[in-house]
């Protein structure tokens, strides 16, 4: 994929992701890389000026973002990821717009998964803290029940015992088959759990592995994860 | 240094902040963690004047600073950040830190008009500090970027950035490590390190991340449901029962299982 | 019996057309909040647009009156809504087509849609006057009144008249029905919801699913549908004429703004406030303290708190006092 | 095409316009669009003032613009030493009064404990103060406007020149924006938007209604000018030879001559104006505002103080309108509340601002000048427009006569279309915010 | 030569509606000259309207002066409403010394303007209306009305006048409160003015703005059900309107007895209204500007300007409506002529007309003559 914002410069050079059934990919990178655009192109928020993008195979570059979601896309963006006016509940219910079949099921699970949010499904969104607005968008992304789930920067500013609880339901998610993309600045935790790992710099594929060959890589170590 | 007495913030019936006493010591670096929701930036804004208190009392070195709007606590050298970045959209990030020292004479209008020469002069040397801020957060690349345009991460330098464009007294953070990248975020805290050394610095930082507040904080205070739960050192809260159901948790259920696939 | 006469004296002057009048208003009001809300902008085409509704109305009304369909004691009008409310569709809709999706299409700043928005109420108005004239035009026909002043002094004995129109009955009721609509559809069904959410987060409605331009068009249904209703019922109320529904702008802003844009509880409060402030803070107490007062305590003057000169100052300073207790209206509206 | 040299291009096509109004249409008719832009752009930078440097969204420009010209009636007008005898000493110790009663209620407000006993003593102060100054002021007022009411009927002015009118109007202002930005300017976006519009209102209301003050709607006309007279110039012996010099009639010439002689005065305000705006924009002055037109938690959290601020520039912006109120009112010799419609005199304004581009005080003007032009243009145009449309049809058609009959209409349509024409292809505005 | 009438009149803006069947009268007027051929030795005559707006002074005058300094119009007709009215008299007619002859601005003020002798009016100042109008209602045995009027220097000045005399001659007017045109509603207003009560209404207000708003709403809620109007409020609206829900309601507005008005109305017949307010006096202005030129034997406004009063008035052969033809021969002989037309035009002091009156009432629901005074 090649592409940029309106008219500015290219900030994706050639860079190419993927992830299968069942697997977890992380993206990692300092910032600016262009992590979080590379989850936009793969959405279709942005014109890619080259490549494509493929899912199951079938060549979706033309696609709508709607139309993507249609096709069992679903994404987490990093900012402004949650509806501030709606409640908590709405916030899901949004989340199952595309679904017509019942999704109370879906939505008890989720609350059992954060059990905050039902205690506050009747708030507005907007008044939740940092970390529980997290908690709102990823369960959102979660309604939809998608084919692939893509998440930029999920835990950021999620307590401890929140993280692990989300890493936990995404590897459960993963399991039942679901591929999962995601951005993370907690790389080394992501990367732990990660299959396959994608480090961007400046828009391209530095190093690509195994999860764990990146963590153990003293490279990448030390330029991105902190030593 | 800054010392808050029972203080409460109610959102209608429900109380973000209720009834937190605490005590922050000139010259510390001082960690604040909690559950989501625990009122850490709540208080942050109860204390930076954003929010006014429903009740409880707010000092700092002996004077009282409850409710004071927040450009009068910059002033007295209080700054803080913000944990969904702040920045100045439509400005260029070398502006968003240019605009931060009080006192310019250009911001007095008569000065545009008729003290032109002088002004000139203290851009040039404004604009050569935020230069060097730029260099030292690595995005002095983006100098001339809107700073609506930049990534996430680079938004979160900036909004610290800001903070070292003056002689502080004591910086609020919340955050700033939440997105940015790790390797970077070292550098940061190393740099918070000097500045708490060599200027004299008092920082409080909220932070999930145990490593970072690891590395600068002694002490740490952990809230919950708007209280002080617990207060000490890093290992002291770490063992503390409370903070670890509240907060901690014991880790991935399912890592072991993740490695293997 | 004096108590009765100052009380129906009241409901007869300020009461009855307080309430017909805010009615009215409210159901403009709900209109503007709607565009704020949903597309966020202060659409200043809203006058031009129950104007045009309306007039398509009229049209048909005449057609109807001249073919000789009628509706009974109700006037004709009604009979001829659907088509004002048609057209006034198809009209916003191709509005919306070639001039405003660039606009969203561009993610201009509001201030640009509000700008843009006098450009297209410019439009309409010229287009209303070249087809139906800037006169005054009557197309109300059918029971003038449910009880008029002299029917219910005959009928009661009183010395004060209490009259109810028709039309001010056929606004009170459909404004009743029209709001409880809009709330279930708003707040119960998916489309409603969409529409809710699409208006909070662009974006992120995209990412869910939600298609926008159904978002928009429906919309500008909805709105078309509320401003033809508004304009009708004021029209078959008072009278068509142009100049007037562009004049009727600034009470409905003033009305969803006071009761907090974008909320559509607030634009019927705020269509209220103001409707009441109006009529009821000039009001000359004179006759209603005539009456209850004993007669050595009966005033000489108006009993008046200001003139009606001021009348409309006098809604504006209450906006105000409304606006600094509550910053975003009465129901926390939204600002862009 | 660079910025500048486009700018530059602008800047010369709506000096063609107005060149080529002289040339079709007459000289006369081409400064007097010229005069009124000239006025109409004083307003835009104005407007652009508190919106595109501050994001104020100040909805009641009419009400300055109106105290502005109440400025240049009260300064320039002789006074009327009847109404004075008659009443003038006793509305001036009304109006102390009220304004005594209103400082001795917020003096009460500060000086007493928080409780009942403030609240009582406070409506104490303000019911038997509004009793004594209704008591003190109608009296007067009575008196003052029985005097010659179909000439006079009121306490006329100070008889000053009039050039001393345009400070004093923006002050006038200055001071109304200074009470309502310590009221009002609390609220946001479109909540601003609706109190300033009700100001604007209660201003123009008062300024129907209190004829002691200038009349009230009966107008007042005929004030003193900056400029001689046409009459005067024409009966100067030494003018008329000059103009014949010329070759140019004597009448053409003394018009011409005052109307050039306005375009002088406004455009030497207009470029001092300018210039100080632009050297206060691009100063850190400029960068403080535009950051707390960006994000005010933050730039409050940066130690700008956002309400002081948001006050000064309110006031600044509101002055300037006020000023381009007296230039206005001395420019048509006369004030006349019932023409203050928020249509010409906020809206147009705001669409001056938006279609030149807010932000930017070139685009400001530009899109005064150019605005105005097409304000008085459309008529004629909208009326060739549907002659054009009409020429090919039936002599007698009813469609042809209909669309001649609503040819006036042509005029808001036209506008409507030249709108969203320009603003289609320069969304932000003709020279955009850098 | 062609000889250009400037036409001011407010088509767009609050008097939008009234303003076409005036300006077609003068029209009417301007094509009967033009017709006759008998003008300044064959002199043709085109009319070229613009756009007063009524309330906009800056875009009245930038109008007038196009009129004059492009189009070269050698008189106005116009404008109509007083605010722009004095404003294009001083800013663009005296400076450019033009003829203006306006057929409706009646402002008290207007008698008073520094004008070099270049404008007159067809219509009469208010100040005699209130005293026509004080005499209709004494002589009903009405004692005490409700006053409204019109927020403007036409209807303040008209009410003011009212006010004056009708207490003079020992009436009570219980409140004399304004209404704004143009508003949404008007029940603040008829609240009040029920409250105060009177034996009947007066509205000094406009047929097709707030003053049939007002009447509207006075008889719906029963406050008054008879009202007295002044003649801003009569016309073939009024009729429309109400129709017999006013029965017995009286009014003046400017007029005569002199054939003038019927012969007027016969000539125009369907084209237009030709009783709509002040589309006589629109006629009769632009008559008369055209006589003055006449008799001046120029068109030059600064020659026929001193004309005027000569033709408007006795002594001379009477002029009625379709009779200009006769006129301008009459003139080029060399004769007098005293311009009756349709509203038996007899200009005064400044140049203003005197003020006759028809005195009306509403029988059947149709506007009928009591008489003349
Ligand atoms: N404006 C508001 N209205 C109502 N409730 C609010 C509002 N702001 C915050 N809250 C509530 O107050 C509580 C504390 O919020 P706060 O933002 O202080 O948490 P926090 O400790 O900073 O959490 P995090 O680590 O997730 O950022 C939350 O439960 C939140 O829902
Ligand atoms: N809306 C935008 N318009 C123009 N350029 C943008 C925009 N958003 C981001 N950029 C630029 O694109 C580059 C990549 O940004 P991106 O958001 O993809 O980074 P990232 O890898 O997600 O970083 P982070 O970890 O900080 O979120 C950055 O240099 C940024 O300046
Ligand atoms: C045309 C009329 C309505 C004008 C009115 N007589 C005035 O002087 O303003
Ligand atoms: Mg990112
Ligand atoms: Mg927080």
């Amino acid at each position: 994929m090649t592409g940029g914002y309106g008219a500015g410069p290219d900030i994706l050079h050639d860079c190419t992701v993927a992830v299968n059934r069942g697997e977890i990919a992380v993206i990692v990178g300092p910032n600016g890389a262009g992590k979080s655009t590379a989850m936009k192109a793969i959405f279709g928020m942005l014109d890619l000026r080259q490549g494509s993008v493929r899912l199951d195979g079938q060549d979706i570059t033309d696609l709508s973002p709607q139309d993507r979601v249609v096709n069992g896309m679903g994404f987490v963006p990093q900012t402004s990821n949650i509806f501030t006016s709606l409640t908590v509940e709405e916030n899901l219910e949004m989340g199952a717009f595309i679904r017509r079949d019942d999704f109370s099921g879906t939505m008890a699970q989720i609350y059992d998964l954060f059990p905050i949010l039902k205690e506050k499904r009747n708030q507005p969104a907007g008044e939740l803290s940092g970390g529980q607005r997290q908690q709102v968008a990823v369960g959102r992304a979660l309604m939809t029940e998608p084919k692939v789930l893509m998440l930029d920067e999920p835990t950021a500013g999620v307590s401890p015992i929140v993280m692990d609880e989300l890493f936990d339901r995404i590897i459960e998610v993963a399991r039942t088959g679901i591929p999962i993309l995601m951005v993370e600045q907690n790389a080394r935790q992501a990367l732990e759990i990660a299959d396959k790992g994608y480090v961007l710099v400046q828009g391209r594929n530095a190093y690509t592995g195994t999860g764990k060959e990146l963590l153990e890589d003293p490279e990448v170590r030390r330029s991105f994860l902190g030593g | 240094m800054i010392v808050v007495e029972d203080l409460h913030k109610h959102f209608g019936g429900f109380h973000a902040v209720d009834g937190a006493s605490l005590e922050i010591s000139g010259g510390s670096i001082t960690g604040l963690i909690g559950p989501n929701g625990a009122g850490k930036t709540t208080l942050f804004n109860v204390i930076a004047g954003v929010l006014e208190p429903t009740s409880g009392r707010v000092t700092m070195d002996g004077e009282d600073i409850t409710g004071l709007p927040p450009h009068d606590l910059f002033h007295k050298g209080l700054l803080r950040t913000f944990q969904i970045a702040h920045e100045f959209s439509s400005m260029t990030c070398r502006e968003n830190l240019m605009m931060v020292p009080g006192g310019q004479s250009g911001e007095t209008l008569w000065n545009t008009w008729f003290g032109r020469k002088r002004i000139a002069d203290e851009e040039r040397a404004l604009a050569a500090k935020a230069d060097e801020v730029l260099e030292f957060l690595t995005i002095e690349h983006l100098a001339d970027h809107k700073a609506g345009q930049v990534s996430g991460g680079q938004k979160k330098l900036l909004e610290l950035g800001r903070t070292m464009m003056v002689d502080a007294r004591i910086v609020f953070l919340d955050e700033v490590g939440a997105g940015v990248n790790r390797t970077l975020l070292n550098t940061i805290g190393d740099a918070i390190v000097r500045l708490n050394k060599e200027r004299g610095y008092t920082f409080v930082v909220i932070e999930h991340d145990m490593d970072f507040i690891g590395r600068l904080c002694d002490p740490v205070i952990c809230m919950a449901e708007g209280k002080v739960l617990a207060e000490g050192t890093l290992d002291e809260i770490k063992a503390n029962e409370q903070v670890i159901e509240a907060y901690l948790g014991t880790g991935l259920k399912n890592k072991a299982a993740a490695g293997a696939g | 019996m004096d108590l009765l006469n100052a009380l129906v004296a009241f409901a007869n002057f300020v009461f009855i057309p307080a309430v017909a009048y805010g009615s009215q208003l409210a159901l403009g009001a709900l209109g503007v909040t709607l565009i704020y809300g949903i597309l966020r902008f202060s659409n200043f085409a809203h006058g031009d647009t129950m104007a045009i509704g309306t007039m398509v109305t009229v049209l048909v009304t005449w057609w109807m009156q001249s073919v000789g369909i009628s509706f009974g004691p109700l006037p004709t009008a009604l009979l001829a809504l659907p088509f004002g409310i048609l057209g006034c569709m198809a009209l916003v809709l191709v509005t919306d087509r070639m001039v405003y999706r660039f606009y969203r299409a561009q993610k201009a700043k509001p201030v640009i849609l509000v700008i843009v928005s006098m450009g297209v109420m410019f439009i309409y108005n010229g287009l209303t006057r070249f087809i139906i004239g800037p006169d005054d035009q009557r197309f109300s026909d059918g029971e003038r009144f449910i009880i008029s002043a002299r029917t219910f002094k005959e009928m009661t004995g009183l010395d004060e008249g209490l009259a109810f129109k028709t039309t001010q009955g056929i606004t009170i009721v459909t404004a009743v029905i029209v709001v409880a609509l809009l709330f279930w559809f708003l707040n119960r069904t998916r489309t409603g919801k969409s529409m809710r959410a699409y208006s909070d987060n662009e974006d992120l409605a995209l990412l869910s699913g939600i298609n926008p331009e159904r978002v928009v068009m429906y919309t500008w249904l909805i709105v078309a549908a509320l401003a033809t209703v508004a304009g009708v019922l004021y029209g078959l109320d008072k009278s068509f004429k142009p100049f007037v529904y562009f004049q009727l702008l600034l009470p409905i802003f003033a009305s969803a703004i006071v009761g907090g844009l974008g909320s559509p509880i607030g634009a019927i409060a705020g269509g209220f406030i103001i409707a009441f402030s109006e009529v009821t803070i000039t009001y000359a107490w004179k006759k209603v303290l005539g009456y209850t007062l004993p007669e050595s305590l009966e005033p000489d003057g108006l009993v008046q708190l200001l003139s009606t000169d001021y009348k409309f100052a006098v809604s504006f300073i209450i906006l105000l006092i409304v606006l600094l207790f509550r910053p975003t209206g009465l129901f926390r509206g939204k600002s862009v | 095409m660079s910025a500048p040299v486009k700018n530059t291009l602008l800047f010369a096509l709506v000096g063609l316009l107005i060149l080529l109004t002289g040339v079709m249409q007459s000289w006369n008719s081409a400064l007097l669009i010229l005069n009124m832009g000239l006025v109409s752009a004083v307003m835009a930078i104005g407007v652009n003032l508190q919106w595109g440097f501050a994001g104020l969204f100040n909805v009641g420009v009419m009400g300055f613009v109106a105290l502005g010209g109440l400025g240049a009636v009260l300064v320039s007008m002789p006074p009327v030493g009847e109404a004075w005898a008659a009443g003038g000493l006793g509305v001036l110790a009304g109006l102390l009064l009220g304004a005594g009663t209103i400082v001795a209620a917020i003096i009460a407000y500060r000086r007493l404990p928080r409780g009942r006993g403030r609240a009582l003593a406070m409506a104490g102060i303000l019911v038997v103060g509004f009793f004594v100054y209704r008591a003190v002021l109608d009296p007067s007022v009575e008196a003052v406007e029985a005097v010659n009411p179909a000439a006079t009927g009121y306490l006329g002015g100070l008889g000053l020149p009039v050039l001393l009118a345009w400070p004093v109007g923006g002050l006038l202002a200055a001071g109304a924006a200074w009470l309502i930005g310590k009221t009002a300017l609390g609220l946001r976006s479109d909540y601003l938007a609706i109190a300033t519009l009700g100001i604007a209102e209660i201003i123009i209301a008062v300024l129907k209604n209190e004829d002691w003050l200038a009349r009230g709607v009966k107008n007042v006309v005929g004030l003193p000018r900056p400029v001689p007279y046409e009459i005067d110039l024409q009966n100067d012996p030494g003018f008329v030879e000059r103009a014949a010099g010329l070759g140019i009639d004597p009448v053409t010439a003394s018009t011409l001559y005052v109307k050039v002689g306005y375009s002088i005065l406004f455009l030497v305000v207009l470029l001092v104006l300018l210039w100080m705006a632009q050297m206060a924009l691009k100063s850190p002055w400029g960068r403080m505002m535009r950051a707390i037109r960006d994000n005010e938690v933050a730039a409050e959290a940066m130690g700008k103080d956002v309400t002081g601020r948001h006050l000064q520039i309110f006031i600044l912006g509101s002055a300037v309108c006020g000023l381009a109120g007296a230039m206005m009112t001395t420019l048509d010799g006369q004030l006349t509340p019932g023409t203050y419609q928020p249509l010409r005199f906020t809206f147009l304004v705001w669409v001056m601002v938006i279609v030149g581009g807010s932000g930017n005080n070139f685009g400001a003007v530009l899109g005064a000048l150019l605005i105005w032009f097409l304000w008085v243009q459309v008529e004629p145009i909208g009326l060739f427009l549907i002659q054009v449309v009409t020429s090919g049809m039936a002599e007698d058609s009813a469609l042809r006569l209909h669309l001649l009959d609503s040819a006036a209409h042509m005029r808001l349509l036209t506008m409507g279309v030249v709108l969203l024409v320009v603003l289609r292809f320069s969304p932000r505005g003709l020279i955009p915010e850098a | 030569e062609d000889i250009k009438i400037g036409i001011i009149l407010g088509f767009t803006g609050p008097i939008e509606s009234l303003t076409p069947s005036m300006a077609d009268g003068a029209e009417l007027a301007i094509k009967e000259v033009s017709d006759s051929g008998l003008l300044l030795d064959g002199s043709t005559v085109t009319p070229v309207r613009a756009d007063s707006t009524c309330v906009d002074a800056g875009a009245a005058t930038a109008a007038a002066e196009r009129l004059i300094t492009s189009d070269g119009v050698k008189g106005i007709m116009g404008a109509d409403c007083s605010g722009v009215t004095s404003a294009i008299l001083s800013n663009a007619a005296v400076p450019n010394g033009v003829v203006m002859i306006s057929p409706s601005a009646t402002s008290p003020a207007l008698s008073t303007a520094d004008d070099n002798g270049l404008f007159f009016r067809t219509a009469p100042s208010d100040a005699r209306q209130g005293v026509v109008m004080t005499e209709v209602l004494m002589e009903q045995g009405i004692e005490e009305v409700a006053v409204t009027y019109t927020n403007n220097d036409y209807g303040k000045g008209l009410a003011d006048s009212f006010q004056a005399a009708f207490e003079e001659a020992g009436g009570t007017v219980t409140i004399n409160a304004a209404h704004e045109d143009g508003k949404a509603d008007y029940s603040a207003e008829v609240g009040a003015l029920a409250s105060a009560g009177g034996d009947r209404l007066v509205v000094a207000g406009y047929v097709d703005q707030g003053g049939s708003g007002i009447v509207r709403a006075a008889l719906d809620t029963g406050a008054f059900d008879t009202f007295h109007f002044p003649d801003g409020m009569i016309g073939t609206q009024l009729e429309a309107n109400f129709g017999d829900e006013i029965e017995g309601s009286t009014g003046q507005h400017p007029g005569t007895d002199s054939e003038g008005a019927t012969v007027f109305a016969e000539i125009v017949g369907d084209a237009f209204d030709s009783t709509s307010p002040f589309t006589p006096e629109s006629y009769d202005a632009a008559a008369l500007m055209l006589l003055a030129m006449q008799a001046a034997g120029s068109s030059d406004p600064s020659v026929y300007k001193d004309k005027v009063m000569e033709v408007a008035n006795a002594p001379g052969e009477p002029i009625l409506p379709g009779e200009l033809g006769k006129a301008l021969e009459i003139l080029a002989e060399g004769g007098d002529v005293d311009y009756v037309g349709a509203t038996a035009v007899e200009l005064i002091g400044p140049g203003e007309s005197a003020g006759n009156y028809r005195e009306i009432v509403v029988e059947d629901g149709v506007i009928s003559t009591v008489k003349y005074r």
